[in-house]
């Protein structure tokens, strides 16, 4: 039966609170369901002291989590949209990412902090933010991106299970996908890029809500224009897996890297850098990046659309790469 | 009633009108978002309008004010245009901000209106520059923030109560107080019932008033806002109201305590002030007239936010920065 | 002294040796730093042993701890040794962090002593999420939070008041009110003299003591955690003292009030604790013996920790992750 | 006379408050100096209401400030360590950046954060980052990073006179540098990069506090090596030259990016990314990257010494830049 991006996140949630007596969830709402609805349900059947509803208080709820997991929980924190945990940086950065290393390996913080990101619908710019950058850019923490239901339920499992803090990026896109979950029990592996596509022409490597949309342009590139495009769902960040990208370029010789963040100073830039660096005598081509205008995301949809990657501009992209140079 | 307001006819009228205003144009954004004609998250102020309109009646055009994510009845309030506002949430260019702001996103600098914010409790320290401002050039004028009582979580509201009292900044600070947040009642959310409570220990002078009941917000907001002009230092006043509405547009309400929405609905502040203005021998036909004018005004302003032009495509990534797009400096 | 322990010679003595051990162990880093030594930014205690000593000598070794910028006092205190605190501090491979962490980021987990964080305020949500993990867990365990008035001012502070009352956390937070923030007053941090005035809104219960009489805050912390571990919510403990050292060793003090600072050299916690001592019978030669075993023992750990290795360069991008660096999923 | 950094900083801020009084500054303890001593002897000379004092919370006077921007004044608002900005990124990046487009052009944010970055002596892993490539990432906002007194100087006034906020990064190794400044008033450009040193044979382009030791490294590799680096300081990372590192590379054609900040997701990968986009065929040599291991700042010397980079590093990676490949 296919399950949803939702219910998958759920199904996860369900069977690590399951397995595990220190999996706790805390956030606003989340005993409700939490604004998306991922936690419906699970206040009823692991009671409100293990799903438990918090006051809005991103950075108490954030520094608490990371204390509770220091000492020994392992929290689920759910920060309602991304452009909110802009409250909750020093908890993050300054106290989760550096406890291990500032206490010379003594104590860990195995907590997720599970939130969600992406311009849709015209939820306007504090509410659309895509700001996984930043994170990548933390040294202590691990950044995932789930592209679709599978990839939800086995890298949220995969995260719960993980000793570091990993912060898990949600697309609100993608909430409503769906497709067949495994039927047995499945983690997903953290650090392995996955091929979502294969191709010969180019390589596109791409990660989380753009996934889909990657998907769809490279196949009408290969029924307009014949580009038979490889695509790489990174599936996290952090770790991220160059490896997987250079043999696929080593086919390709051409690489392009789409993401919804802004293009300026986005995670684009890092893949682009450590690739042309390893592998530069591969490149038949300048590598090309697609990501969003350098604005904020606008309210009027006309101008959403205009400011984000579509399926048009990742297609002339393509063609531009693979044509053109 | 034992307000001294209560006889002021004319007062009492304009309080009637903008409550119209604000429960119709509530009322016709609510349709709109329901059937998927409004972008983005639709928040609407529905049983609260006599905060607004009770606040903003005592405030000068030149006051600041600033809001959050519920921010329709303060801006209208405030005194911008139905028109450009009802465009700006459907997103037009002819609306207050373009079209890039949006709903949770009002800004009408010209009335004063400096910004409402979607992030909860990020308006607050925002009202206190504004203030601040005012204060280093020694203008008469006050800033004016409205906010939830969820809003107290945000620990920068804490924060913005101390540098208010502390700099002695003249700003009102409004709660509505509508013992809910989101889907969780006040109670999951802190053992403190008011939020004018942690504003006592600063010694900031607080008033708590029935905030369906427009003429003690009124009364209320009088006091205070004479007490910040004349003292020039902060002062809170808490609301109790109640939210007719659902979180957005299309909240299910699974939540919803059913009678307590009944009860409520008995104490709806628009009909309350009905009641007494007829009671005050005002007649219904005025009040009817009244409304009827309130209708057609919003009517008109959606048949012009409508047909507005969107922005243009082209124009997605003017206004980011002040210099103009050609200058070599520019990012 | 009308304090109930006053009579506990044996308490009292252990004590006075926790409060000479700080107050040996900051004059010595003092004149570390003052000689280049030390690494960073050193900020000592000298002053406030009394608060260190007297809180944590309530504890079981088994409740956590956490503090900020000027933990050495406290992390003794909760019976770190004071080889590998000083160890810490010199940046050595041997001491609590693996040189990692420094003065600002002690931590001995074993001990209960889960870290000190250098971002004022910051380390109160921490304490909480520890005392939750204790209450999921049904233990019996409090978590004590040391913080300075200055970090009244960060919001977090106010969330956490709000969280721990509203889940009843067995937390026990200790504000050490040494009326200063760096190079400011408080008078210009806040209105509110009393960092526990923030509390009383949530219900928290309160003590205020005299911060410089070691006896007095036992006693109050004694009363508190009882209440903590009997009621199984927040207490809360205000320490009115004084830093005698400067806010950083090698701060110019210009700030600096010197009336007011001999006024507070007569309070010297460690001198009335002493005096005390002495009118209560307890012989000269006792308290001087003590002293000088302490004395002795921080001459040894100063060996030890100064001909400690450093960590190794090779090592510097160790403990970053907790999985081992060759596994290929690891960054 | 030899100005110091400090001194520059204060003369900048002190012409200001005295040619434009909607000018103000605010931080913590500003009216005793700051912590860096920056602001020493102005509130003496404009009061203690135009040089503020607050209390310790980084998001409410981040906030306040930005409010009072709106409002008309033109504040200078010092974050003590960028490290803190962790706590005023609401207000900076949903509040600050966004007012402008959200307002449809009707406001502006005629504000400066004055903060300070980087790692030196021991400072530790709380009071040592460099988090620009966060902020450089954030559309609205501009971020400046003056490497000398002069830049200080002249880009601080710049900053205040910009009616977009700008995120104005000092570095605390700077301090203490001199040298002369101008006898008169001067307004530094800001978006156009500073060529520091004319070479031939490889580019490196860095900002801030990199950028002595940058230097110093192109004079060893001339001396050692015989290789002649042209050096470019960014100045600014919102605007970025990328012209003037062109214009260099169809020279040079060969490119290395040094900075402080962690590599991973640094800065130096948009550099190298928009660069091997726009001038690929210029590059004789994959671009190269010199940044902070991926780790928290360690305290102990030793270990801070062995994650940052150095002249050493510096030197050997223009080696096999030019050598090697
Ligand atoms: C910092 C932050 N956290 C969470 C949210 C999501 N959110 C939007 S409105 C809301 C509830 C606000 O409650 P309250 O302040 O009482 O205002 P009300 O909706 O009752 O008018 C929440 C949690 C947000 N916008 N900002
Ligand atoms: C969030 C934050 N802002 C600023 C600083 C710089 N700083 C370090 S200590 C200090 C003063 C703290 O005062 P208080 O909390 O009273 O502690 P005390 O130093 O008096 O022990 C400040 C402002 C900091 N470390 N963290
Ligand atoms: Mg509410
Ligand atoms: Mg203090």
């Amino acid at each position: 039966m296919e399950t949803s991006y939702t219910e998958a996140l759920r199904r996860a949630l369900d069977e690590e609170l399951a397995r595990d007596p220190a999996v706790v969830i805390l956030g606003e709402d989340v005993a409700a369901g939490g604004a998306f609805g991922v936690t419906r349900g699970l206040a009823e059947r692991y009671g409100v002291e293990r799903v438990r509803n918090t006051p809005i208080s991103e950075a108490a709820i954030t520094g608490l989590a990371v204390g509770a997991a220091v000492a020994g929980l392992r929290p689920v924190l759910e920060v309602m949209f991304i452009d909110f945990i802009t409250l909750a940086m020093d908890n993050l950065v300054n106290q989760a990412a550096k406890y291990r290393y500032m206490s010379g390996g003594q104590l860990s913080v195995p907590l997720v902090v599970r939130t969600q990101a992406g311009a849709a619908g015209g939820a306007a710019a504090q509410h659309s933010q895509s700001l996984e950058a930043w994170l990548m850019h933390v040294p202590g923490l691990l950044v995932v991106t789930p592209s679709s239901p599978c990839e939800a339920y086995g890298l949220l499992k995969a995260a719960i299970r993980q000793d570091d803090p990993v912060v898990f990026i949600e697309h609100k896109r993608l909430y409503s996908k769906r497709e067949d979950l495994p039927a047995s029990e499945w983690v997903a592996p953290l650090g392995q890029a996955r091929v979502v596509r294969a191709g010969v022409d180019a390589t596109v490597v791409t990660y989380g809500g753009m996934t889909p949309l990657v998907v769809d342009a490279a196949a009408r590139a290969a029924a307009e224009a014949g580009i038979d495009a490889e695509v790489i769902d990174l599936r996290s960040l952090v770790p991220l897996d160059v490896d997987t990208v250079v043999q696929s370029l080593q086919r390709t010789h051409r690489l392009l890297v789409v993401h919804e963040a802004v293009q300026n100073g986005g995670v684009g830039a890092e893949v682009a850098a450590r690739v042309a660096e390893v592998a530069f005598d591969e490149l038949d081509a300048p590598i090309l990046r697609v990501g969003a205008a350098f604005t904020p995301i606008p309210f009027a949809p006309e101008l959403e659309r205009a400011v984000l990657p579509d399926e048009q501009r990742i297609v002339s992209a393509l063609l531009r790469l693979v044509k053109e140079a | 009633m034992s307000s001294p307001e209560v006889g002021n006819q004319d007062l009492c009228l304009s309080l009637y009108r903008m409550m119209v205003r604000i429960r119709l144009f509530e009322e016709q954004v609510g349709k709109l978002a329901a059937a998927g004609q409004v972008p983005g998250l639709t928040h609407l102020s529905t049983g609260q309008e006599a905060v607004a309109a009770g606040v903003c009646a005592v405030l000068r055009p030149q006051d600041y004010l600033f809001s959050g994510h519920r921010a329709h009845g303060h801006t209208l309030a405030k005194g911008s245009p139905v028109t450009a506002v009802l465009a700006e949430i459907l997103g037009r260019e002819t609306g207050l901000c373009r079209g890039r702001g949006g709903s949770m996103h009002l800004v009408d600098a010209a009335r004063g209106m400096l910004g409402a914010t979607g992030v909860v409790g990020g308006n607050i320290p925002l009202a206190l520059g504004a203030a601040w401002a005012a204060q280093v050039r020694g203008e008469d004028r006050l800033a004016v923030v409205f906010f939830g009582d969820g809003a107290s979580g945000n620990g920068v509201f804490h924060e913005s109560l101390n540098l208010a009292s502390l700099w002695r900044l003249p700003v009102l600070f409004v709660c509505e107080n509508n013992g809910v947040a989101e889907f969780t009642q006040r109670e999951e959310h802190s053992r403190v019932a008011f939020t004018s409570e942690f504003a006592k220990p600063y010694d900031i002078p607080v008033r708590v008033v029935d905030g369906n009941d427009v003429l003690a917000v009124y009364t209320a907001a009088q006091a205070l806002v004479h007490w910040v002009r004349q003292a020039g230092g902060p002062a809170y006043l808490e609301c109790q109201t109640y939210r007719l509405s659902g979180h957005y547009v299309g909240d299910a309400q699974a939540y919803r305590d059913k009678a307590e929405l009944a009860a409520w609905r008995e104490r709806d502040p628009l009909l309350r002030l009905q009641r007494q203005l007829l009671a005050q021998g005002v007649p219904a036909a005025e009040l009817t007239a009244q409304a009827e004018a309130e209708r057609q005004a919003l009517a008109q302003a959606l048949e012009l936010a409508r047909t507005a032009p969107p922005p243009a495509a082209a124009e997605a990534s003017a206004y980011v920065y002040s210099c103009a797009r050609e200058t070599p400096t520019c990012p």
